[in-house]
């Protein structure tokens, strides 16, 4: 295979690694992310802004700082990481499902933002006239809400992988860089980078652009092309 | 069987080799994890499943044998050489490149968390150039960092790693060693984190003259065996 | 108990909706106002559309507002048509009709989808986006829309406004076969008249939030304490049967309470109740019955009351008694005095024009 | 030559305008047709606001469409005034009036804000936000916006259809002020004969995208080749002088080309001129004058044209001659056949209403 | 005062270089993206999707390859160190000016997605009633489009401002970590991290919480009361 004889074993699996958390990490924000999205779009308590602050704060965070804290709970002295080993399971920290749950916290904001953006900004009309034509609110929801939000579901999504795919502190911090486990792209390009290794990093880096640059400018054609089909 | 490693960055190139050289010699397959030491500290004080941590310096591994950490004393595996590089010089380097510095920038590895920098600050209290040379140094995360802003033509000269420049095959005319009495040795040591077998074998491995030859090969000196 | 019992208070802003009334939950209730006075309000409390509401709404055994209960707006049964479309910018038209009748499976399939789509008149934009539609052309899809989701009750606000005279002469005609042929109970917000008289049984008048009086069409419009009699377009609603046609004029015999009217035949059916609408300015009245004239009727009226008013007035309206029809003239008050009109004289109403509604 | 000149195609969709005409640049301009024929296309391609118009569009010497130059809408001096009223959400009523009238610094100032604001009765909405108005309010705003603009010519696509009747009645006479007194030519699209009635000069209809006639509006209101003489509410429109006063009975005498007529007193200035309208349907002929009636205006007619019709038409047209003016009446065949018309005849119209216009 | 009796100079520094660094970053982010927005929002060009693409691609590479590439392009031999050379100019690397150019780049789609999505919610109507009415295009966006797409400048202003200040990899990478000039908050933070002393960590990292988390609340909450009154 062509990519092989580019990169080595432990690229191939950072880069398999990188899309599996990319990936898993997409479809559990937009689980998460979409009725969050929702609810502050829709209400008018006081709770709202506080919420909204707290989605936002990673974005202000640096993400190796968040990734210390996040050891910290994590790991096995930390709160979390005593919990799950009460519960008789193993410290989440330094395993891919502990990769999975930092890179959702890390990335929320991504979607959230752009959905609740897209959310606020369906007429509530179209939900009144809905709800007249006999759809209950998760039917309203789906049949409604989802396909005029479209763009802004695609937004998050790839803001969501995107950002996922571009992690690095966090990652680091409480992946702890195992290879074929919890080493992704973005700290495999570093390594190299580290090692002197240029041409490799060269290598993945260039790989990654061309990918990323071809995904998004798929992804935008796909939205560019919903968006006016929507408008004509 | 699979061993973790965690190597502290600027070793990583070395340790790719060891492993590799390993690798033939025993049925034992190595996970090199690189960061910096200071993070594969708080790691490992957080449960995390290497085997072995090969440091960048002494303190983090003795801190965590005396935290409980592992059940052997840590070893020295290393220990580092500090070089002045000065690519574009045009006479031969040596401590009078340093002291003819004016306004251009110096590149040093952060004092406060990379040994490298330490003994780079070391080196230019002793020579009474520290103060003078403050707002021109630029510091580097860790000496790969310094070493990637003198190469890349951002900063003129840089306090780097002699692994750095003979990776590199950087020409001898570049670069002046730094005298080891110059500076506190950058003693780097190994923590044996887990016993089992596979992880002894590279503890083992890791003392042998094979693999010495290795680390003296890529510019490290070696401490006396059994210290 | 056939009824929407209805006894509610909503406020919004500076504006206070007040309403407590009972309509009858069949044919079709309008309500008239003027601008800002509530209609709108009034059909979303209904429709369960308003947070804030307080009060009772039961609807046909139904209870849909109560203390400790507020059934939600997709529960009622009820079908809304706005002031503007609202179609699925997301959806065909094709889809935006199906939308209601796909979630309408446990209901009684009144409306047929086929029926509805002849009807309107839309088959050739089924595959279309909304957006390619003109304004009237949505609104008739959101008519259809609505009616396919199988509603207990229909709320329409206006719906007839966006829509071109020829347009609204297409529809009406079927909004009033919804009303006599499926007994489906309508409440009918409208600014104009002509729908009013065309469509409804029943009309409520309000007021800055308030319900100021209600009852059958022809009482309200024939009532000289209100508003209705002294707009433009002042009317009579009469019914009667038919009782004959005249092939050669198309022309046909309408039997009323008083006697025999004719009109432009609409319908062969002799037997057939229908619905007349007499507007007061087409109505002129003789002492004597003349011939010689193109006004076809000429009917025997006695004068029941003449409009109470200050000499200044140019015109009166005078309530007048054919059989036991009331109908309305407006006359001028010069003519009042040339004539010597009293109430109780028999005077005969030469009626210049009639409209045969239904 | 002072004139909307027009000479334009433009295609959207499967739909083509294909305009050429000549439009007077003063008075008001009525626009009709059917949903969807394109009227709505022909203002925004006037205004500017369609791309991919081609073509030619000259106003009153200025250039605004050719084919190397596009005037851009903001420089045409032009006021819209939209189906929606299309308010900005951010301002409050007031800064949406002022939004237009502090970029008109430049033009003439011919409408005044307090005279403005008074006219369509906003006073009090003044410091509101447009989204706590209801539909009508917001398009009174919209409109005292447009012509706070100070706009040369001013564009209105069905400016009133959101609004109630009485609302309409009271901004009406305003819209006539606007043309009788500021002499700013308005294009005005409408589906209310009525409101074209009442304010325009000049007709232009249209149908699938083209223009079948335009001409002054009596002349198109009378014309029985058109479908305006057949419509419900076909009109004639003829212009007349004040000539007397009944104090007593709040009338005035109108003398028209053909004799006189009594109507409500609106004036007391003799010799002012004014429009009246009549309707078909509320004109009946009759062979000798007749009396004791409540009808005052008797008018002598001759007969110019019966509509021909085949066998089964229930009512026909007349077109009379009252002296140099033209009126409608729609009577029954079967009068016709009784009374024995015929083109020439000499016969009397008894017109049961007259509205004046302005 | 009191601020300093828990933070050393350095750290006092760093919070200033931080604050400066992410105020202008923002102020050049929104000039810039500002335009760009609203060409992307109405164009229909063929060019857009490549351009959406282009802006979205610092979200995807990791920041510290983005900063090792950035230094590489600002070396003496990089594309812009040769330019700046030619132009007489200093070279940008360790410099705040050097800091703030690798900021825009890397903050660059948070300011312009939001003021894109903004943008394209408007209606057309409004700047047609707006051209009807006598206002240019430039007037037409100030008086129309600004006002109306105030909750997408919040958005922006707050994603671009705190991703700066949550910038890591890029800072990292260009900034040379010179005190007074180009250290900045995060990094100092982390830092006490790599030196084990993490009692001032905690408390930087604490003090940074707490200050973002307040940032937030009042942007959300003007912005919250701004979508209240509209709605009313
Ligand atoms: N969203 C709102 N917030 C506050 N007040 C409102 C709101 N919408 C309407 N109102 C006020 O409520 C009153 C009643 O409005 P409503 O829309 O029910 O009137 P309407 O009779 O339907 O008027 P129209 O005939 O113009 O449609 C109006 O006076 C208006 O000022
Ligand atoms: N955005 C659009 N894209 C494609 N076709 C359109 C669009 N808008 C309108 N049309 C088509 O253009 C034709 C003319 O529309 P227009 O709005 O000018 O009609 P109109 O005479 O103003 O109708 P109405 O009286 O209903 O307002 C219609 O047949 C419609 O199908
Ligand atoms: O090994 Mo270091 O931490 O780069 O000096
Ligand atoms: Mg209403
Ligand atoms: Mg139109």
């Amino acid at each position: 295979m062509l990519l092989s004889t580019y990169l080595s074993p432990d690229d191939l699996a950072a880069l398999a690694t990188t899309l599996k958390l990319a990936f898993l990490t997409t479809v559990i924000l937009l689980l998460v992310g979409a009725p969050l999205a929702w609810w502050l779009s829709q209400t008018r308590s006081r709770a709202k802004v506080i919420v909204e602050a707290l989605v936002a704060l990673p974005l202000i965070l640096p993400p190796t700082v968040l990734g210390f804290y996040l050891l910290l709970a994590l790991g096995a002295q930390g709160p979390v990481g005593q919990m799950m080993s009460a519960l008789g399971l193993g410290p989440l920290a330094f395993t891919f499902t502990g990769l999975v749950i930092g890179s959702v916290f890390y990335s929320l904001p991504f979607v959230v933002q752009p959905l609740q953006s897209a959310f606020a900004a369906i007429e509530p009309r179209s939900l009144e006239v809905a709800a007249t034509l006999g759809a209950r609110p998760l039917d309203r929801f789906f049949s409604v809400v989802v396909p005029l939000a479209r763009p802004g579901f695609l937004t998050a999504i790839v803001l969501g992988f995107a950002h996922t795919v571009g992690e690095f502190g966090v990652v680091l911090m409480i992946g702890g860089n195992i290879p074929g486990e919890t080493q992704v792209l973005s700290i495999a390009i570093y390594d190299h980078v580290e090692a002197m290794d240029y041409g490799r990093a060269h290598i993945l880096a260039g790989g990654l652009l061309v990918l990323s640059f071809t995904l998004l400018l798929m992804v935008y054609s796909v939205n560019g092309r919903f968006r006016l089909r929507a408008a004509s | 069987d699979k061993v973790r490693v965690a190597v502290a960055s600027n070793f990583l190139a070395t340790a790719k080799q060891l492993a590799q050289d390993f690798q033939t010699r025993t049925p034992h397959q190595l996970a090199l994890s690189a960061a910096s030491s200071g993070k594969f500290y708080a790691q490992i004080r957080q449960g995390a499943p290497y085997d072995l941590f090969l440091s960048a310096d002494a303190e983090r591994p003795q801190r965590l044998f005396r935290e409980g950490v592992g059940n052997k004393p840590p070893v020295t595996y290393a220990i580092g050489q500090l070089v002045l590089w000065h690519p574009e010089a045009s006479q031969a380097v040596d401590q009078t490149s340093l002291e003819q510095l004016s306004h251009q920038r110096l590149a040093l590895a952060n004092p406060r968390v990379a040994p490298y920098g330490l003994a780079a600050q070391q080196l230019l209290q002793q020579m009474g150039l520290w103060q003078k040379l403050q707002a021109g140094l630029v510091r580097g995360e860790n000496v790969s960092q310094a070493f990637h802003y003198v190469r890349s033509g951002n900063v003129d000269m840089g306090l780097v790693a002699l692994s750095q420049v003979k990776t590199m095959a950087i020409p001898e005319a570049q670069w002046w060693q730094v005298p080891a009495e110059r500076y506190t040795p950058i003693e780097q040591q190994a923590l044996l984190i887990q016993d089992n077998a596979p992880a002894q074998a590279v503890w083992q491995y890791l003392q042998s003259p094979e693999a010495r030859a290795i680390i003296q090969h890529n510019g490290y000196a070696l401490a006396n065996i059994g210290e | 108990m056939n009824t929407l019992a209805i006894d509610i208070q909503l406020t919004r802003g500076d504006f206070q909706l007040k309403v407590n009334c009972s309509l009858p939950a069949s044919g079709i209730t309008a309500i008239f106002g003027r601008s800002g006075c509530g209609k709108t309000s009034l059909l979303r409390a209904i429709a369960g559309l308003e947070s804030g509401v307080t009060g009772t709404i039961s609807f046909d055994q139904q209870h849909w507002l109560q203390p400790e209960l507020n059934v939600p707006t997709h529960q009622r049964g009820i079908g809304y048509v706005f002031q503007e479309p609202g179609l699925f910018p997301h959806l065909s038209v094709k889809q935006n009709l199906e939308y209601g009748l796909k979630r309408a499976t446990d209901r009684q399939q009144v409306f047929e989808f086929d029926q509805v789509v002849n009807w309107l008149g839309i088959e050739s934009w089924l595959d279309k986006r909304p957006q390619s539609l003109s304004g009237g052309q949505r609104q008739r899809v959101a008519i259809g829309r609505a009616l396919l989701s199988q509603p207990q009750l229909l709320l329409m606000d206006e719906p007839l406004s966006a829509l071109d005279a020829s347009s609204k002469r297409e529809i009406l005609p079927y909004l009033e076969r919804l009303h006599s042929e499926l007994n489906i109970p309508i409440l009918y917000v409208s600014h104009s008249t002509d729908e009013v008289a065309r469509l409804a049984d029943h009309l409520l008048l309000m007021h800055q939030g308030e319900v100021v009086a209600q009852d059958t069409i022809n009482s309200m419009l024939t009532r000289l304490d209100l508003p209705l009699a002294h707009s433009e377009n002042a009317e009579a609603i009469i019914e009667a049967t038919v009782s004959g046609v005249d092939g050669e004029y198309g022309l046909m015999q309408l039997a009323g309470s008083g006697g025999e009217l004719s009109v432009a035949c609409q319908s062969v059916d002799i037997g057939r109740q229908v619905r007349l609408r007499l507007l007061a300015r087409d109505i002129s009245v003789t002492l004597k019955r003349q011939t010689d004239s193109s006004i076809l009727n000429v009917l025997p009226v006695e004068i029941d009351a003449i409009q109470q008013s200050d000499s200044t007035a140019t015109q009166l309206l005078l309530r007048l008694r054919w059989g036991k029809d009331i109908v309305l003239a407006r006359v001028t008050r010069k003519s009042v005095d040339a004539l010597g009109l009293s109430v109780g004289q028999q005077i005969y109403a030469q009626v210049k024009s009639v409209a045969v509604l239904a």
